[in-house]
């Protein structure tokens, strides 16, 4: 096989930057991640090809799918370039008239562009959409940009140039220091520096080593992952070769949910590009060096994102964490020294090589640098994947990038870093983004799932809700987890459904001391974290659910009682027609009155009243 | 190289480099409780019972798993330490059945032994009623779920000591439990029933069929002894009690180290079996009937000497015994030479 | 053994075969026989259990185990058709606890159960990573977003 | 032992061959698996030899320095070539290579039972794995070695103790004067001058009339002795036998006079394993009323024919030991103190030896290591078209030896209550039965009605039947052709039919 050459890389670089700006031809990047396959981009991009052949545009109009765009509640979604317009939620019957009014007229159609949630006004510009303006898409640099099944489109986008760099230009030991020099932290949650991790198992002599992926993104309420393994596959390889370079590894597994299928086959279809250019496998660039990768997937195990259960799980065992020591660094992956990185941090490696680390690390807070990838989600306008810089408060990412709270209701807490992590109330919005100050208030970084949740959420439900996730997902080896997260859960069962003792705080707070400090892995150690934040944040609502027998949020049914506040209502009898169990008595014209008796607290009348007037 | 030194509870003591802080303790009779730690295994780190503090570490660390290191400070019972071993213990006691009352292990039980010293109960917390019921399927051994505290000894003891592979963790979480093939009852498995987990379980969860009724383990006498069976030479306490072998475990010691197999563990009810010869036979008549000592011995020496003196000492031979002891292969054999005066002596080592 | 099991085709032997034979050499890769066997059968029957240990040599207790352990593995047959609810918590949030409790109502299952003429079988799983659509449902594969309780039976009526 | 075995192999990565007729369950964790015709060992173990001499994997060195007879050893070898052996024993050749590659590579074990010893060939069988363990300087070595698994518990002993036709305590030769004149001073008698019979020999002269009395200890020949047909015939014929057992046996039951013995679990003494290990052996309880210990009964009968066999009547075991090592240097440093927590293996000449783990270290105990030629000879009977089924015999994990012992427990008879025919789908497809079937299975000496166990451990063409049960005696059928040598019985190959036994 003849070997790749930079040169080469930079031509096809050239190339593909003339053909987008080649001059008469549109681009229109269609959203192909799962979200938009959900909602129906397929179909839309098979009726574009379809009406723009109708017109004869074939030459002027190139359709490319992408990966995630990120603004995911808005699928089916597109860009148009170089027009730099968004057009969103579209459908099939819309696109005659996309194709006939901006294709063929150069009328962007502006009832399909973005609406801003506060304004109410339509945005014509893309790069003018608040939630894609205020962002800064280093690790996200290709979304919605590149066909992720064409690596001509990533080489187009400086793609493997920091390879060819690392494997031309540079020592290990030289890429250990600029993946120390940029600062960047694992982006899994944990925040470990990866320059260190890297030095760790370079240092350690052995003839195979593993740079593994973990891509088993389990927290609840986290999609990034999947979101860049849709949208720009090879970034990941790209960062894995390099870490491999840097560790002298010769074999790499991504290890992958198979909840995420799209994501599974684009990944294999860049590994199989990449080994055809010969950036993957024997003698890569012709330097020597080998290293291939395989797709491992796993089978449904949250556990299995604990570093020593993903490797047990890849060994085809039980993914039960072991005690470390002994580290991956020394013993890992069949006992060989392994390193493991998530999905995010790897993406960002062939930037870092190819900027350097000082670039890297002129963005963020002291201790964070560079940028970190969240996917916003829960009750907030703007649903989707953002990426800012470390540094940026919690609320420009809730308010400016989010559009704020739907349904003018009042933002009560944000959820950071799944099971690991804890709630953040509203008088705390203004914290930023950062490994240490997030952890000040009680959460952590964690993988960046951000779930923002207004008043009608009950935090203690919340605090419920994370700790039977603990409890389905705990492995079962260590005590404390096993049975005292089950405990926990069997407490705060009790008091969402009425039945909570005096007691039951203290013991509460005694589990979780025991848990966190005595547990095996970091499952354990930090299951307590949701409940403990919630008590630290809305002990109050604990306190109702226990002494007042109240759930103030109205979530916990038994321990609400439905009644309409009779000066907001408006009469219109909604709340009767929803009712299953007809608890709910109304008249035309007459104030409705619910009988409390009949009422089985399925809360479809609170939901259904226009007017907030059942509480 | 300076020597390597840490301090517990305050006092300090060398190690060498790979021993665990368990192992220095142990070493010097500093008591640390475990449940799950399997001597010849590889710790699993499973109970976290034996946690103790190490000045600047941000948690708890399980002594089995982590390493001495030079200047560590440990303390393997302050507040925080006890304090974490009474909620695992609570956690333990109020999930299943711990009755202590009607359990075989009784007096021989870790759980217990900790229960007491650490004064815990699991009366804050509801019990949770047994998920599994007990497999009494085999002729050997009873497994009682509800008794069972995950500790995993079991199977290390199968797989890492045995190499038998037969039974593993089943399912997880709070659902976990130990399973022999497809979590089906121990006689339906691949088991050999080598006893090994009955052994090393250190609760009731398992205990040898019809155990109750019986002594328990703490109240006999144990003999060592060699095993009696294959020339492998086990190492093996009799448990007795009232002149009868009532069990039998492994003594740790070569070449067995704890192990037997089935047959040393539970093939020794031919001792105290009722079948057993108590008296001499003679034939008369053609019909084996029961003689006095005396009267036998008698015959036997009188027809002997009858034989040396008629047809000479080589028409008589002996057949000792590859079951005796050495002591009586010599004695036998020096019979059939000094006293009968042959050498026409043989044993079953061709069969 | 083989050719006893009544959930298992001879067709669908010689396929759990040449899934064996593909993988026994590589280290590690019971999860991916796992994974494929049951494309083929559906679940785990215990002849199904025992059969892919002998082949890939690894003992039975400890296939069980990891079948057990992985939610992806079921030790029940399955229905024709799977519906996955998202139980993460953008979808919770949003009301996937409804969503689950009218389905359980109108089909009589509870999560981790099938119905009885096996046209469905219900589960509530870990995040899919479509929050942006929840609360999020997959049925056989397809992923539907903003499900509520209301609409989520007119989605099922299609499968049959 | 066997967990050791399998510890080494899955945690520390240690290879197994394993050579077989059966596919037994440890070939599961073996890399190569030898299934050899049975009774053609001495082909493969030639041909493993042939390959590593080809591929020159031998220890020359070794070799050269601490063997002799190597040039006409290494000249016998060249008509084993892995071809042949494919041909007689059925390995392919591949398995061949991969099997002498692994063990030539490195410090490599070997390891047997009576696979090995039970056949008319079990003398040459053993040479030719001494030859091979010598042919790449694998014996005296840590982790190398030749290491026969000794069946019964005390073989070793019994041996070592000289209840053996030729030889005294420590293997001193009964022909040689100096170590008799040796044992006639110690024991202050004169003693016979020629070789003895083996057990064999004696139930040989039994049928010619030229034996007359049997004492007979612990054995039970009825059921353990091949060809039983034939030894229950010498024991119903020997004019007086006497039977010293803890069961009645069902050779007791043929006894004249018959001897309630005290079982190990009653007495002090010492057993020698597998691997010459002095162990203690203490009492636990006491004999059932009217039981007495070996060493006891047979002081009485010394006594009652006039002798003192030992001081105390051979109560005090202590006693007789130190009479006993007193005439066996190789256990001359033991004590019963010595030996207290951990045994010692022998030899142990003095009080200042540890004991001697392994034998040959140095130099071989005899200086030179001799290579002896062997050359393959077929076993006794092979299949033919009357009884076209080889039939081999062994032990099942839950019994021991004749079940005198092991039956007696609930646990291990419900775990392995009788005997059975294990035999191949194919084979009892061409026979018509099924699982669980009643069959006969005979042979030109006998036949036994056994169960049919369709099982994977069997390989087409060979059965197997364990030889516990005395109802289904294995041994009725076996053949008693023995090595010449060692005089063991071939028991692990005879040609037997099978036909259904209707209800």
């Amino acid at each position: 096989m003849t070997h790749i050459t930079p040169t080469k890389l930079e031509a096809m670089r050239k190339e593909y930057a003339a053909r987008l700006t080649q001059p008469h031809i549109r681009h229109l990047f269609i959203c192909g991640g799962t979200g938009c396959h959900a909602t129906g981009s397929l179909k839309v991009k098979d009726a574009l090809h379809e009406e723009i052949a109708k017109h004869g545009l074939e030459e002027k109009v190139r359709v490319v799918e992408t990966g995630c765009n990120g603004f995911c509640a808005l699928g089916p979604l597109m860009v148009v370039h170089p027009d730099n317009v968004f057009y969103q939620k579209m459908t099939v019957d819309d696109v005659a008239e996309i194709v006939s009014e901006h294709l063929v007229h150069e009328k962007p159609v502006e009832r399909l562009m973005y609406k801003d949630p506060q304004s109410k006004k339509r945005v014509p510009l893309f790069s003018d959409i608040p939630f894609f303006a205020l962002q800064k898409p280093w690790t996200l640099r290709n979304k919605g940009i590149i066909n992720p099944e064409s690596i001509e489109d990533y080489i187009g986008r400086e793609g493997y140039m920091g390879l060819s760099k690392v494997l031309l230009e540079m020592e290990p030991s030289q890429i250990i220091d600029e993946m120390k020099a940029s600062g960047i932290r694992g982006r899994g949650g944990a925040g470990f520096p990866t320059g260190m991790k890297w030095s760790f198992a370079a240092q350690n002599d052995s003839d195979i080593k593993y740079v593994l992926c973990n891509a088993d993104e389990g927290d609840p309420g986290a999609f990034m992952d999947r979101s860049i393994l849709e949208a720009d596959p090879h970034a990941v390889l790209e960062g894995m070769t390099i870490a491999a370079r840097a560790i002298n590894a010769t074999e790499g597994y991504i290890y992958c949910r198979s909840e995420y299928p799209l994501a599974i086959k684009r990944v294999q279809i860049a590994i199989d590009q990449a080994r055809s250019l010969g950036l993957l496998g024997e003698n890569i660039m012709g330097t020597g060096f080998s290293f291939d990768i395989s797709i491992y997937q796993g089978a449904g195990a949250f556990v299995c994102g604990e570093e020593t259960a993903l490797m047990r799980s890849i060994e085809g065992k039980r993914g039960m964490p072991i005690p470390r020591p002994p580290f991956p660094a020394a013993q890992g992956l069949w006992k060989k020294p392994t390193i493991l990185n998530n999905v995010e941090t790897l993406a960002n490696v062939g930037q870092i090589m190819l900027n350097g680390g000082k670039w890297y690390s002129s963005v963020g807070t002291e201790n964070s640098k560079g940028t970190k990838v969240f996917a916003l989600s829960g009750d907030v306008n703007n649903i989707g994947l953002v990426e800012v810089p470390m540094g940026t408060s919690l609320r420009s990412i809730v308010y400016d990038i989010g559009g704020g709270i739907p349904k003018k209701r009042k933002l009560k807490a944000v959820q950071l870093g799944g099971p690991s992590g804890g709630c953040i109330p509203e008088d705390h919005m203004d914290v930023v983004v950062d490994y240490e100050e997030i952890a000040k208030v009680g959460a952590i970084m964690g993988s960046g799932g951000v779930i923002v949740m207004d008043d009608k959420t009950c935090m203690v439900d919340m605090a419920r809700f994370f700790l039977e996730f603990i409890q389905e997902e705990s492995c079962g080896k260590c005590t404390p987890c096993r049975e005292g997260t089950r405990r926990q859960l069997e407490i705060l069962e009790r008091i969402c459904e009425g039945h909570g003792k005096p007691e039951d705080i203290t013991l509460i707070e005694e589990l979780s001391e025991m848990i966190t400090a005595s547990a095996l892995c970091g499952l354990g150690q930090t299951a307590s974290n949701p409940v403990l934040s919630v008590l630290r944040h809305f002990r109050n609502e604990f306190e109702a659910h226990i002494f007042d027998k109240k759930c103030p949020a109205k979530r916990c049914p038994a321990l609400v009682e439905f009644k309409v506040i009779d000066e907001r209502c408006k009469k219109c009898g909604k709340c009767a027609a929803v009712c299953p169990v007809g608890a709910v008595e109304w008249q035309k014209k007459e104030v409705a009155k619910i009988n409390t008796e009949a009422c089985v607290q399925c809360m479809s009348c609170y939901s259904a009243c226009p007017f907030d007037a059942i509480d | 190289m300076s020597t390597l030194e840490l301090t517990i509870n305050g006092k300090g003591y060398a190690f060498t480099q790979g021993e665990t802080i368990l192992d220095v303790a142990c070493r010097n009779d500093i008591v640390i409780p475990t449940l799950c730690h399997l001597k010849n295994t590889t710790p699993t780190g499973a109970c976290r019972m034996c946690v103790v503090e190490v000045k600047g570490a941000r948690s708890l660390v399980a002594s089995c798993t982590v390493p001495a290191s030079a200047g560590m400070e440990v303390q393997t019972e302050s507040p925080s330490v006890v304090k974490s071993r009474k909620m695992n213990l609570e956690l333990l006691l109020s999930s299943g059945s711990h009755d202590c009352l009607l359990c075989p292990a009784s007096g021989d039980c870790r759980l217990q032994d900790l229960a007491f010293k650490y004064n815990a109960t699991g009366k804050r917390f509801e019990r949770t009623k047994p998920k599994y019921s007990p497999d009494v399927s085999n002729p050997f051994l009873i497994r009682d779920f509800s008794k069972c505290i995950l500790c995993g000894r079991c199977v290390q003891a199968c797989k890492d000591v045995q190499v038998n592979n037969a039974i593993d963790y089943g399912y997880r979480g709070s659902d976990a439990k130990i399973i022999a093939k497809c979590d089906l009852p121990l006689g339906d498995s691949d088991c050999v029933f080598c006893g090994e987990c009955l052994q090393v379980c250190p609760v009731g969860a398992l205990t040898l069929k019809k155990a109750r009724q019986k002594p328990r383990i703490c109240e006999t006498e144990a003999v060592r002894t060699t095993c009696a069976y294959c020339g492998v030479g086990c190492q093996m306490n009799l448990h007795v009690k009232d002149n009868v072998v009532q069990m039998v475990t492994g003594a740790d010691a070569v070449p067995n180290h704890g192990s037997l197999c089935v047959k040393g563990r539970f093939g020794m009810q031919f001792i105290n079996s009722p079948e057993r010869l108590t008296t001499p036979l003679i034939r008369k008549d053609g019909e084996l009937v029961p003689a006095e000592w005396d009267e036998a011995l008698g015959l036997v020496a009188e027809k002997l000497g009858t034989y040396k003196a008629e047809n000479g000492a080589d028409s008589i031979g002996v057949l000792a015994s590859a079951r005796c002891t050495n002591e009586e292969n010599y004695l036998f054999q020096k019979f059939a030479r000094a006293v009968i005066g042959t050498n026409n002596v043989d044993h079953c080592a061709r069969y | 053994m083989s050719c006893c099991s009544e959930e298992i085709s001879q067709e669908m032997w010689s396929e759990v075969d040449s899934v064996i034979e593909r993988h026994r050499e590589t280290p590690g890769a019971l999860i991916t026989v796992l994974r494929e066997a049951q494309d083929v059968v559906g679940w785990f029957p215990q002849a199904l259990i025992e059969y892919i240990a002998k082949g890939m040599n690894i003992p039975a207790s400890d296939v069980f185990g990891v079948v057990s352990f992985y939610s992806l593995f079921s030790l029940t047959p399955k229905g024709r058709n799977s519906i996955k609810v998202c139980t993460g918590t953008a979808c919770y949030v949003k009301g996937a606890r409804e969503v689950i409790g009218r389905i359980s109502g109108e089909y009589g299952i509870a999560e981790g159960e099938t119905t009885e003429d096996r046209r469905f079988d219900l589960e509530g799983v870990r995040c899919v990573g479509a929050c942006g659509l929840a609360p999020a449902m997959v049925i056989n594969g397809d992923v539907h977003g903003d499900v509520t309780a209301d609409s989520v039976l007119k989605i099922l009526e299609k499968y049959s | 032992m066997g967990a050791a075995l399998k510890r080494a192999i899955t945690q520390h990565g240690t290879k197994l061959i394993v050579s077989d007729p059966r596919n037994i369950d440890v070939v599961r964790f073996a890399d190569v698996w030898l299934r050899s015709q049975p009774g053609t060992d001495v082909i493969w173990i030639n041909t493993l030899a042939h390959i590593i001499l080809r591929d020159g994997l031998h220890n020359q060195e070794y070799i050269d320095e601490r063997t002799e007879n190597f040039t006409a050893y290494s000249q016998s070898l060249a008509k084993f070539t892995p071809e042949y052996a494919e041909k007689k024993c059925g390995i392919p050749v591949a398995e061949l290579e991969k099997a002498a590659h692994l063990y030539a590579k490195g410090r490599s074990a070997i390891l047997y039972c009576m696979g090995i010893t039970q056949h008319v060939s079990g003398t040459d069988n053993v040479k030719a794995l001494a030859n091979l363990a010598m042919l790449c300087g694998n014996i005296g070595i840590q982790g190398g070695g030749l290491n026969p698994l000794r069946g019964q518990n005390n073989v070793q002993g019994a041996c070592d103790m000289g209840a053996l036709p030729t030889t005294y305590p420590a293997y001193g030769k009964v022909i040689d004067e100096s170590v008799r004149a040796r044992f006639e001073a110690a024991w202050d008698v004169k003693l016979s001058e020629s070789n003895g019979m083996t057990s064999r020999q004696m139930f040989d002269a039994v049928d010619a009339g030229t034996l007359n009395a049997l004492y007979l200890i612990g054995e039970n020949p009825v059921v353990s002795h091949a060809d039983s047909a034939h030894a229950v015939h010498c024991l119903e014929k020997i004019p007086f036998l006497v039977v010293q057992d803890i069961f009645l046996t069902e050779t007791a039951k043929l006894a004249d006079v018959v001897l309630p013995a005290a079982c190990f679990a009653e007495k002090n003494g010492t057993f020698t394993n597998t691997e010459r290990r002095v162990q203690r052996v203490r009492k636990a309880v006491t004999a059932p009323q009217g039981a007495r210990d070996d060493a006891q009964i047979v002081c009485d009968i010394a006594a009652k024919m006039g002798t003192e066999l030992i001081q105390d009547n051979g109560e005090n075991a202590a006693a007789v030991f130190d009479e006993m090592v007193s005439v066996t240097p190789s256990y001359g440093g033991l004590t019963y103190s010595r030996i207290d927590e951990t045994g010692i293996q022998w030899p142990c000449p003095d009080t200042e030896s540890k004991g001697t783990p392994i034998l040959h270290a140095e130099k071989f105990v005899c200086g030179k290591g001799k290579f002896h030629e062997v050359d393959f000879v077929a076993p006794a009977e092979e299949a033919d078209e009357e009884y076209p089924l080889i039939l081999t015999t062994g032990r099942v994990l839950y019994q021991y030896h004749t079940g005198t012992m092991t039956r007696k427990s609930t646990g291990l008879y419900a775990k392995a209550p009788a005997a059975y025919l294990e035999i191949s789908r194919n084979d009892a497809a061409a026979y018509n039965v099924n699982d669980g079937d009643r069959v006969k299975v005979s042979s030109r000496r006998g036949a036994i009605e056994v169960s049919v166990q369709l099982s994977e451990k069997a390989v087409d063409g060979t059965v197997f039947i364990p030889f516990h049960f005395a109802e289904a005696a294995a041994n009725v059928l076996t053949n008693s052709a023995a090595c010449p040598e060692s005089g063991i019985a071939e028991v692990k190959v005879c040609a037997v039919t099978i036909e259904p036994v209707g209800d």
